[in-house]
């Protein structure tokens, strides 16, 4: 019955080109898990199965799938890096 | 000598340049430094690799950069300075950089070589390979994105 | 690219210039470049070392590491320059250098590793630590040399 | 019965110090070991304990102290290295 809050999506490399921004504004049910959000991206992603090893950022640090969103929230989805 | 260990981190658009790193981990008590540097080799593929292009999650980053520096810092007792390039990288030229300095040569080959595995494994950065066919493919986990229009 | 491991080893008197040992060692195929560089550590003492001077039995130093050199391209697929300095070195100086490439870093790690390892092991080069109140100390093996007079 | 041989011996470091010069000329009994160079060294250092890990270098390249010497080698003696 609480709010919907809303929340930043960034993403990165064939993920935001897929999307066709490096952010994502989404509407959500309060206190949705991190690890839902894939879940509410725009097709054809949300299609996709999340890639194996994919990891989460809030605002700014690590975070796991559990953590539960707040209003003005900014989640970055870290898909497998390949840097070096 | 005796201020404790010093990090740097830095993502850049220009090329690296190791006299720099080196320079950053300079101390009159450090009898050792050991550098590594990543560079695209040419002949991966077919078809050929021309040149990467690099993608960051750039606050963090710096951020996971700088992390990784002070673990290998407070482990082996070394200064570490650490810059990888984003934006397109020709391939042959380097795309990451590593720099370690400390009292012997076993700690600075061991903080140089965490800080580079760690970077890989950790750091928020995507490359995306550009053939000389002009396909690209990112080397991101998820499946080749379908060319629109086939 | 597949024309076998390059080995380059050289003794100076001059400055070693990381980058001339990096350029050596360059190739197309070869994705990671490890360096190691020593320099005297100036709070050794006391009495604090000012510089140290390098003798040679040049040309079996240089066999030695060319020898050191081509084990390390043989077993790591390395290329490898190594340069050491001979003479006056002062202290903050660099008095080694060695630059490996591997196609994977592993094998540039262990390379450079190997190569800076033997040639303090085996190369027929001593050090002479000359200290600040002049008095000298050859690193030999045979205890100090009595001082004239007394 | 031979007639002896001369021999030329290359030092280096405190040893080339303590010898006055970096090159000694021997004349010794044909096929003196390469070990036993020490001993004819000029004082004071024949009276000094040889290093542990001397090692030898005849003509040129590594050999063990067991070789015999011929007229006219060049015999060099390593004291324990120090480069790097």
């Amino acid at each position: 019955m609480t709010a919907p809050i809303d929340v930043s999506v960034l993403v990165f490399a064939s993920l935001r080109e897929r999307v066709g921004a490096p952010r994502v504004a989404l509407r959500l049910p309060a206190a949705t898990p991190v690890g839902a959000v894939w879940d509410h991206l725009p097709e054809p992603v949300r299609s996709l199965p999340p890639p194996a090893g994919l990891r989460y950022a809030l605002n700014g640090s690590w975070t796991l799938p559990g953590a539960a969103l707040r209003d003005g929230d900014e989640v970055a989805l870290i898909l497998p890096v390949s840097g070096g | 000598m005796a201020e404790g260990p010093r990090v740097h981190a830095r993502l850049t658009r220009g090329a690296l340049a190791l006299d720099d790193l080196v320079a950053g981990v300079a101390d009159e008590a450090h009898g050792a430094t050991v550098t590594f540097t990543g560079t695209t080799r040419r002949e991966q593929g077919p078809p050929a690799v021309v040149r990467l292009e690099y993608e960051a999650y750039e606050p963090m980053a710096r951020a996971e950069m700088e992390a990784i520096g002070l673990e290998a810092a407070r482990r082996y007792g070394a200064h570490v300075a650490a810059a990888h390039r984003l934006g397109p990288v020709p391939a042959g030229e380097a795309s990451v950089g590593v720099a370690a300095s400390a009292a012997h040569r076993p700690a600075a080959f061991a903080a140089c070589r965490h800080v580079i595995d760690e970077i890989k494994r950790r750091a928020p950065i995507w490359k995306q390979d550009v053939h000389a066919d002009g396909t690209r493919a990112w080397q991101d986990g998820l499946p080749p994105v379908p060319v629109p229009g086939t």
